[in-house]
Formats: C-alpha cells, structure tokens, sequence
C-alpha cells in the first residue's frame, strides 16, 4: 500500500523528520483557512511518479494565486489517476538536495540504504547513489557510512545520519517495502528538511500493522473498480487492453497463458490467479469480475493442479454458462476429479480441452484475434 | 541417486493439524512419503491420518529420527516455525506458506545461512524425487521417475512443464519449486549446482518469471559451471511494468526484471529457451541426445 | 533497581500477564477502602527474601482480621528492612503452582528462560528447573521448548509459553536483569496467575528507560544511609562490620587490600573504590563517607595508577586532615604527580607507605586490630 | 614473539575526541604505541595529538590499514560502536567502555563470535606487551618486557601485581585486562591458550574475583591443557554476599562465586594460589625454575 505524501510526511514528523509545516484542502475554497506564510507550493496528492512533469507541483505568491491553482490542480488526471486532495506548504529555500530511501534488495536478501547527493527525480537510477547493505540488526553506524559515503562530513554527516536512523526505525517498525525522502534538503538557513516522502507498506504485513487498518480501500488509486473488487474478494486482477479474459490457478500457469494467447495471435484482456484450491464461490466471482470488462469477448479458463476440485470449478462454469448465455467460454481443467467435472458440464455446451496450446488456439479462433 | 531427498527421507509437517497441514499430510502419505511426527503446540498426543503430533519440533525429532521440516503455518507465524526448526537441527525446512512479510523472510534466510540450513521456498509448491518422495503440495500422479531435474519460480507452471514431459515420457530426478517470494532459501543458481553434482540428472528445466535477476545470475552461473544442458522457460513476457503478477516477486520495476532481459542473458549463454510451455519437451529431447559438456 | 513485587505485578498486568487484582495500604486504617473479596492474603512489600519464613505473608477471612494484621505487618522488620506499605490480593484457590524466569547466564553469554513445574520458596536451586538458551533473536517457540521441558502439554503449554513471551517481551523492552514468576499459578477454575512477580532492572540501562526515571531512589530499601548516599555521589561504598575503613581505585585493588586487611589481623569497615582518575572533591566525599560510620577507627587510603593525579587525591587528604584531627589515616599512595603529592601531605602528618602489605599492616597495628 | 599484539600493530580509536579518548591516546602515543587514525563521527578531518580523525571505521581503516580498534565511546554508544569495528573488518576490538548495559554486551559478544573476531572487555584496562604496544588505559611505566603473561578481571589489581614483578625483575610478555563485567570477549580459558601457545611466555598469572564461575573453568582447562605453570589470585575472600563490589559481575550469588570455591578450583587443578598479592612474586619465581610440563 502506498502512502500519499501528506501521510508519509505525518508519519516521518511524528518521529521527529523534520518537515514543512503544511495543510491539506480537498476543496479550493479551503485556502482561504489557509495559516501558512507566502510564497507556497502546491503539490497534487496522488500516488504516480511524474507529478511534477505532468504539471501537478505549483508555486503561488499570494493568496488569490493559490486559490486559482487549487482550482486548477483539484481533479487534475496525472497518469490516469484524478487529483482529489492537494499539500500546501510553506516554499523551502534549498541550498543543496540529497536522495535517501530504504528498501528490499531481492539479490543480497537483506535490507539496503540508498543514498545520493542529488536528489530530484530518477534519482534512483543514478549512478550517484550510494548502497550500504544491512546485513544484519540495524545500528546507527550504517546510517553514518551511508552519508560518508554520500559525501557528507562535520555536522551535515551527522544529521543526515540521524534522519536515516529515524527513517528506518519506520521502515522496520511498519513493515515498509519502501521509505523514502526525495528530496531531503539543506535549506539556506542550515536545517535539514525532507520536502517529499515515498512510503510503501507491505501487503503481506499490514494486517499485523494496526496503524493502518481500514487504510487500504482509499489508497488503490491506481486501479480500475474491478481490480479494487478483486482485491477485496481477494483475488489478483491485473487489467489490460485485450479482448481475451484469463482465469488460472497459479501466477507463472497466468503469466504463461497471457503469454500463448499473444504468442497465437491474440491479446490478453487480464491477469487473474484464482490461487490453489479454489472453490465454486471463488471461480465464480473471478468469472463474474472478468466478465464485466467490456472489452473481454471470451473468457480462457485454465486451471491445472492436484488440490484444486474440478468438479468445483465445473459448478461455477455451469451456473455462469446458465446466467451468461451471451458470453464465450474456452475450458482447460485438468486435476482432481476432472471425470465428475466433466459430468457437470455435459450439455451446457463448455468443452473441456486439455492440451494448453489447442485450448489458447480456440479462445483465439472464437473472437480472441486482434 | 536424486537431490537433497530420497526414499528414505524422513519428514515432519509443522502446523500439521491446519486445513493446509492436515491435506497434504494425508496426499504426501498416499504418494510413499515417510511423514514420521507432526508439530502443533498443544496437542502433542493427537494423531492426523495415523501420524503423531508433537507440541515442538525437538521432541518431534527426538522421537523420530526426521530431518527435514514442511512449513503450513499461516504467514505470521512462519517466521518462529522455521527458527523452531532451524534450532532442532533440521538439515532441510521447506516452507510452503504464503504472504510471509519479507521483512521476516529476510530474517527467515539470514539465519538459515548462518546455520548452512538448506531451506527451499516460502511461498512454493515443495519438492519431489518422483516415485520416491514428495514433500510440499505438487501434485504427485502428474511426476515420472526420470533423467531430468527441474527448478521453477511457479508452482502450477511446474506441473504444467512436468506434465506435457511425462506425456511424452521424459520422467524428472527431483523437481524444485524455489517459491514466488523476493526473499527465498535455495535459488536457480545453488538447484543448479545441486543437479550438475547428480548423477542421475542428465538435463534442466528451469523455469523463471519476471521479476528480480535471479535467471540473469542463473545464466552468468550457467556459462561459468554447468555441464549439463539446461533448458529455460520464461513467464510472463505480456506482463505490464509496475505491476505484481500474483508472486509478491513478479514485478518488473524500474525498468528491471523484464522477460526480454532474461531471455537475453540466457541465449547469450547459450542457453535453449522455450517460446511456450509445450516446447520445453522437444528442447529436453534434443538436449538428451547430445553428449554432456566436459 | 529491584522493583517491589506490586509493581512488578502492576508492569505485567499491563501486558496482559493475568495478575490477582490487588491494593496496597501504607496505613493500616485504609483497610476500610478494601474493594476485595474475602478470604484475602496480605503481604509485606520488601525486596528481601524469605518474606514468608519471617511472617510477612498472612490470610484473613474478614474486615476485622485483616485490620489486626495489617496493623501488626506495618512496620515489620524483614531481614533488617521495615516493610512501609501491604500488598492485599484475594486469596487464590490453587491447583498447581509453577515457576518461570528470565535472566542472562555469564557463562553461556546469553540470557536463559528458567522454569520448573515446581513452584515456591528456593526454587531456583532446585534440580526441578529447566533452562532454555536464548541464542538469537528471542521467539515464541523458545518458550513452548521450556513450556514441554516443564512437562506441560495441551492448553497448559501454550497458556505458560504465552507468558513467558510476555514477559521476555518486558525483560527485553526494560532492560531487566531478571524477570520471574513465582508462583505461576493455575487455579482451580482453570485460570493462569502470577501470583508473585520479580522483576530488577539493570543498573547501567536504567538511564535509558524513561519509565523508570526518578524510581532508584525510593528502591534502595537494603542500603544503609550512607551506601545510599554513596550511590547518589556515584560512589560504589559497601558497609561491613570491621573498623578499618577503606578507599581504593578499582574494584579487585579495594577487594584485595580488604583481603589483606583481614589476612593481618583487622576487619574492613566498608568496600570504597573511587574508580578510576578521581579528583580532589571525589577523595573527599568518599573520605566523609567512610569518617560518618562510627565503627570507623581508622582510614585506609589505597591509591595505585597511571591516571590518577596522586597530587588531587593529596589536598583532598590535606583538607580532611585538617578538619579531622582525631581521625587517623594510612596513606598508600603510588602514581601520577607522586612527587607533587608527598610535597602537599607535608607537615600534615600524613605519610604515604608505597609498600601495600606494610600499610595495610600500619592500618592494623594503628587501632584496627580486631 | 607476544600475544595478540606487539610493536607493528596498526591502532585506531574510536571515540578518540572525548575526553578519555583523548587522554589516553595521548599516553598510549607517549609509550610508543602506532595509534594511526581516530575515529568520531563528523569530526572528519581534525587531529587529535597529531592523530587524524575519520568520521568512519571503513574510512579509517582503508586509509591507514589499521587492524585493531580501542573503544572509549560512552556506555550506550558501545554496541554501535563494536558493530561498526566488526563491520570494517577489524581483527581485534578493545571496549575499554564501562557501564554497558548486558542486554548490549550479549549482543556484542554474540556478533563478535559470529564474525570470529576477538574481543577483549568490556569495563577492562585493555592490553599491554611491554615496551611495545599498549592498548588501553594500563600505566605503561609499571610493566617491563619479560617472560610472564597476565591474565586479570581487575585492572588497578593488575598494575599492583605488575608493579611488584617488576620491582622484583621479572618482566611480563603481555598482560590482558579481560574486564569486569558479567559478559566479556575473551575470557580466562582464551587468554590461557593464546599464552600457552606463546614461545616467549614462561608462566601466567591469573587475577580472578569473587562472581560467575570463570576461575572455575579456567581451573579445569589448565588441568587438562596448560602446559606452562600458572599462579592465581582471587580477590574477595572478605566480601559479603548478594553485593556487587564495584564490578557489575563481583557479585557471590546464591551462593554461587564466592572466592572459596575458587581457590579451591585452582588447588585441585594444582594452582599455585597466592594468598595476598605481593606472594605472587614468589610463586612465580619458584615456576619459572620448574621444567614446562610435556
């Protein structure tokens, strides 16, 4: 779950970052409640990267200036995702921006600092910045080689030192997948300020993170309303701009069928794993969500696996063959009582092919092509 | 001969008397599997499907001689199970839960290193020496005893794979499902190592998935190690960036862990790559026939 | 810091530690405020051992009772320790009773969980007990290996493993030398108590544990007046029963000259180290200290190192001479500035005896003789 | 030939601008000691008796090679620091530091064992090799280069006893303060066998007190180990139970760790034990003249 800025900021303020001193409106006409000192920057509070470039950060020198950029900036689209709520700030006088982030390195199987004496956008792909492993409990140690490493020295090493310790003293507490300050700024009268924040809780580890139940539903902005019911039914959804509908068990078994319906000539309409062992309800709902893309013009179901009940899958391929007599169905279903499954789909018309590549051709051939 | 496991392997099941546990301790019984002792603190004395439980993973050793742990616990819990039996001495521990946080994986595989712990998974289908063993949830009936080991990211893939090969009557030495997590024990390149040791294993299947560069450091190790010929599957080449296929470690982010960039590393290391699923058969005939690299 | 056993009990009911619920009277006459049910158990709130043997614990079945013993167990002296406040609990129908601990083990370097199905007085020593190494990182299964080594088993193990992560939580978080349970109790309604709680917190940690900020003082219950003194002036003093009062640097030198003290026929009046590079106003604190014990008849002053200034150790022991007369001193005094030293003790009196045996014989033969 | 250091070893201090730091660089200097870099973090770039300061161990060590840290940072600074000497990779880490909390020192202690480095402390006097090294807070003057290693919990108890070698002739190879807190590095049974091993020590001196049972094992170990004579001396025949003398670990406890039982050890593992310090000149005069046991 990704934070917004405003949040990610509370959170890192409320052990002791330091911040700006800002307000959130999700109405223009809150700026007139506005107690913050001119000039100010106005920042459109939504989750995608390119915020700046898509015109979502504004400078105003006066009220009646920030009351027209608000209006302007709430609703803005920025990749997709509509502005509902933008932070206002007091402007920062920077001398100087620096990067720092901590998060997962999958190669190493440890935690890692990163750091940079540029900040700014992609910076994470700059040659700049700096790795310090964790290898193992975290000591504030780590922090200090990070800003050597960055360059820094005197009491510039020692307080971005201490906003690392800080920072990861979050990201251990709140299971983050990510916490990041972008920039982190010397301002010109000498403090150290993290003028944006990046925190990215982990979704296997939020419900034993209590701060942030119930926080999930209002922050999957950037999904469609079918990947949001998805998501609550829990079931991985991922749309795309196809015309064939996929349902499997299994993320690589999905991703190797979205992969024979391009490599036949057609475009898959999603990604959707209904997991192992589904059952009737479970299959259902997934051929429900995946039906209601308009673009889906057939549904391919491929379920392959020992545990998982075909006689269960069968049921709920029935019941949507019934209620959904307009809609293509391509079956592969192979497993536990595939004979029984079989049976139940005698006479509703789904056929069952059990060789993967015949089954992707016909969900091609039946209206899949591009 | 097979790798890490044989016929004589016995197991313990921890979190036995869960809905996971309970099921697949009766299949893994069915296929032959030596299940001696389950673990479920607080009731130690019961018994599921004729195998005893124990309140902790010491006793359940010392009473049983098993040396290799399978992991059902729910996902928060999975962090104190594979402690449990990393001190109890476990020589392997494969953890089948899923939705582990990684930070506690991250956890989970330091000290597994620091012990030299072979762990295989979280967030995987197990392992079987087909015939012989079969310890996690792969579905056994779709395995043949055979020449050729697999390693694989994705566990209904695997089956997909090991199925159309048994079809066409190429059996498998042992196959590994090393998990879907960022986080894992035992990797491409260690399997690989492993099978190249085997004698009994005359070619690999492995099977990766975007996400990470464990296939690139798989193809690098390839070049560098491998005598035996390995044959590579991708998934997940329609993938879009910035998005998690289902295994919290599918995600192409920042531009990295792109099926093109693995695809690359492995043809670069000459290695065969499978368009589809179904092709990886012909590839492993082809690959049989050669003689082995010395 | 030891703490008293209503605050242990109070710390662990906090965490959800099942604890009877309880009030304290430091006046007998609060006993008409008692919320309680009859029959009730009152017990003496000391930090010293065998409580009950000396009386301290006793059982009423009604207000009046409980009254007369209150009276009675105010200001009862347990082991020298008047006992100033009552601890008054219902009275607990017990099944079995049980005892576990939490405390680091020298040799192992590790701290260790103890437990026994034996609970009660002098447990500790007892061939009942179980121990538990925690190697690395403390985890729940720990706790369940002592729970089966006790020879629980069904809901029992996990009721006591529960405990025991509870409390190694609070052994951990408050950096406690020892944290028991003794009794842990299961009732004969089948409930789990902890009956009795220890709980000391470290001496060197205790300045990072706010919560226990301005507690030390009122905890030091055991200490004669001017050992709590000592210990406010950060001066290690124990009292003893001899005549020949001591100052040394360094904890083995004091412990070796009261060796050598008793090994020529005197009796050490107290253990003194002033530590390591004291100053003049250190040497005379410590010097008043040990004059303000009337067993005293003689100082011992044993100074030996490279960094301490012997000439400050010097106008310390000028000033005290002057204003002492009739306390008599042997100096030892070797190191640092010497010769500075023996310039300033001239015309004092005072004469510094290299040789450790000859003035800790000088000391004896000078009144300490026993 | 001495123990663990001698006249080459590369020093560096960290905590070096504090006011012990800086006292006792200053001394180890003077006695000749390499001290090559400080460390204190954001005071990169200052001099500290002509020593350069480092804001980093990895810095310090890469830019003057230093292989042995002395750590003189306050008490809850001390696990930061330890873990950043392991980190850098240093061989041995002195923690001169008192007042470390033990629940610091057992994570100390375990990660130093873990990495295989050395520790000597915490709450200690450090190490000295007469006329060629001295690490620590030892007043270098009382020692003189000879054939007798030390071993001792004390550190003022240590210079008592060196000085009155000394006077009497007899010089020490290196003397080790192994500290006097509950959880230390090297302990007792370490130093014996680094001395043990040592061509040019003839006979130890152990300096044991009242607390834990390290003089205990140690009394074993020479039993079955030690080849060159030992003498030992225990302080705190005098002190009370269930009181710390001083050291956080002199302290007899249930019973446990009185002087008596160590005496005791020592004589039925045929110690020579001294009664008061000054006997230890005799004792040691009278094992040198022996033959080294084979």
């Amino acid at each position: 779950m990704k934070l917004f800025e405003f949040e990610a900021k509370t959170i890192m303020g409320s052990i002791g970052i330091p911040v700006p001193k800002g307000q959130i409106i999700k109405v223009a006409e809150e700026v007139f409640n506005l107690k913050l000192q001119y000039p100010v920057v106005i920042k459109c509070q939504v989750q995608s990267g390119g915020r700046g470039k898509a015109g979502g950060v504004k400078f105003a020198d006066n009220l009646d200036e920030t009351y027209e950029i608000a209006k302007k900036l709430l609703g803005l689209e920025i990749n997709g995702i509509k502005t509902s709520s933008l932070l206002i700030e007091p402007k920062t006088d920077i001398e100087k921006e620096l990067y720092v982030a901590i998060t997962l390195d999958r190669g190493r199987k440890s935690h890692i600092l990163l750091g940079s004496s540029e900040g700014g956008v992609e910076i994470e792909s700059s040659d700049s910045v700096k790795i310090i492993p964790v290898q193992t409990e975290y000591k504030p140690y780590l922090g200090r080689k990070l800003a050597k490493s960055m360059g820094l020295s005197e009491s510039k090493l020692n307080m971005v030192s201490e906003i690392i310790n800080k920072l990861y003293s979050l990201y251990e507490n709140y299971d983050l997948d990510l916490a990041e300050i972008n920039p982190l700024v010397f301002t010109k009268d000498g403090k150290i300020l993290a003028l944006d924040g990046k925190m990215t809780v982990n979704d296997d580890a939020i419900d034993r993170q209590p701060f942030f139940q119930g926080w999930e539903i209002n922050h999957l902005t950037d999904v469609s309303e079918r990947e949001l019911k998805a998501k609550i039914a829990g079931l991985n959804l991922v749309e795309l701009k196809g015309k064939i509908g996929i349902i499997c068990n299994g993320a690589g078994l999905t991703m190797a069928t979205m992969d024979l319906v391009k490599k036949y000539g057609g475009e898959p309409a999603n990604f959707l794993d209904v997991g192992g062992g589904a059952d009737e309800g479970r299959v259902k709902r997934a051929l429900k969500l995946v039906a209601d893309n308009p673009n889906v013009k057939i549904i391919l179901v491929n379920i392959l696996g020992g545990i998982t009940a075909c006689d269960e899958v069968a049921k709920a391929l029935k019941t949507f063959a019934v209620e959904n007599v307009d809609k293509k169905v391509v079956v592969r279903l192979l497993g536990n009582n595939q004979e029984k499954a079989a049976e139940i789909m005698k006479g509703t018309g789904i056929k069952s092919i059990d060789n993967l590549d015949m089954a992707v051709k016909e969900a091609v051939a039946l209206g899949g092509k591009v | 001969m097979s790798v890490l496991i044989n016929k004589e392997t016995k197991i313990l099941v921890q979190g036995i008397t869960g809905n996971m546990g309970k099921t697949h301790t009766g299949l893994m019984l069915k296929y032959g599997t030596k299940i001696v002792a389950g673990v479920t603190p607080g009731k130690g004395g019961q018994e599921v499907h004729g195998v005893k439980v124990y309140d902790t993973v010491q006793e359940a050793k010392e009473k049983t001689g098993a040396t290799v742990s399978c992991i059902f616990v729910p996902g928060f819990y999975a962090l104190d199970a594979a402690y449990e039996a990393f001190d109890a001495g476990m020589e392997l521990v494969v953890i089948i839960t899923e939705g582990i946080p990684p930070h506690d994986e991250v956890k989970i595989i330091r000290r597994a290193n620091e012990l030299k712990t072979n762990v295989i998974g979280p967030n995987c289908p197990g392992i079987i020496t087909p015939g012989e063993c079969l310890i996690g949830i792969h579905p056994g009936i779709i395995y043949k005893p055979g020449k050729v080991g697999m390693i694989s990211r994705s566990g209904t893939l695997t089956y997909e794979v090991a199925l159309t090969l048994s079809n066409a009557g190429i059996g498998q030495s042992t196959c590994i499902g090393i998990g879907g997590d960022p986080v894992i024990g035992l990797g491409f390149k260690e399997c690989l190592r492993l099978f190249n040791d085997d004698p009994k294993t005359e070619a690999i299947v492995l099977m990766g998935e975007i996400g990470g560069t464990a296939e690139e450091e798989a193809a690098e190790l390839i070049k560098k190690e491998i005598k035996k010929p390995v044959i590579a599957y991708i998934a997940g080449r329609t993938a879009p960036p910035g998005k998690r296929m289902g295994h919290a470690g599918a995600i192409i982010s920042g531009g990295k862990g792109t099926a093109d960039s693995k695809v690359k590393a492995f043809k670069d290391a000459n290695v065969e790559v499978a368009d589809i699923p179904s092709q990886v058969v012909a590839l492993v005939q082809d690959a049989i026939k050669q003689p082995i690299k010395v």
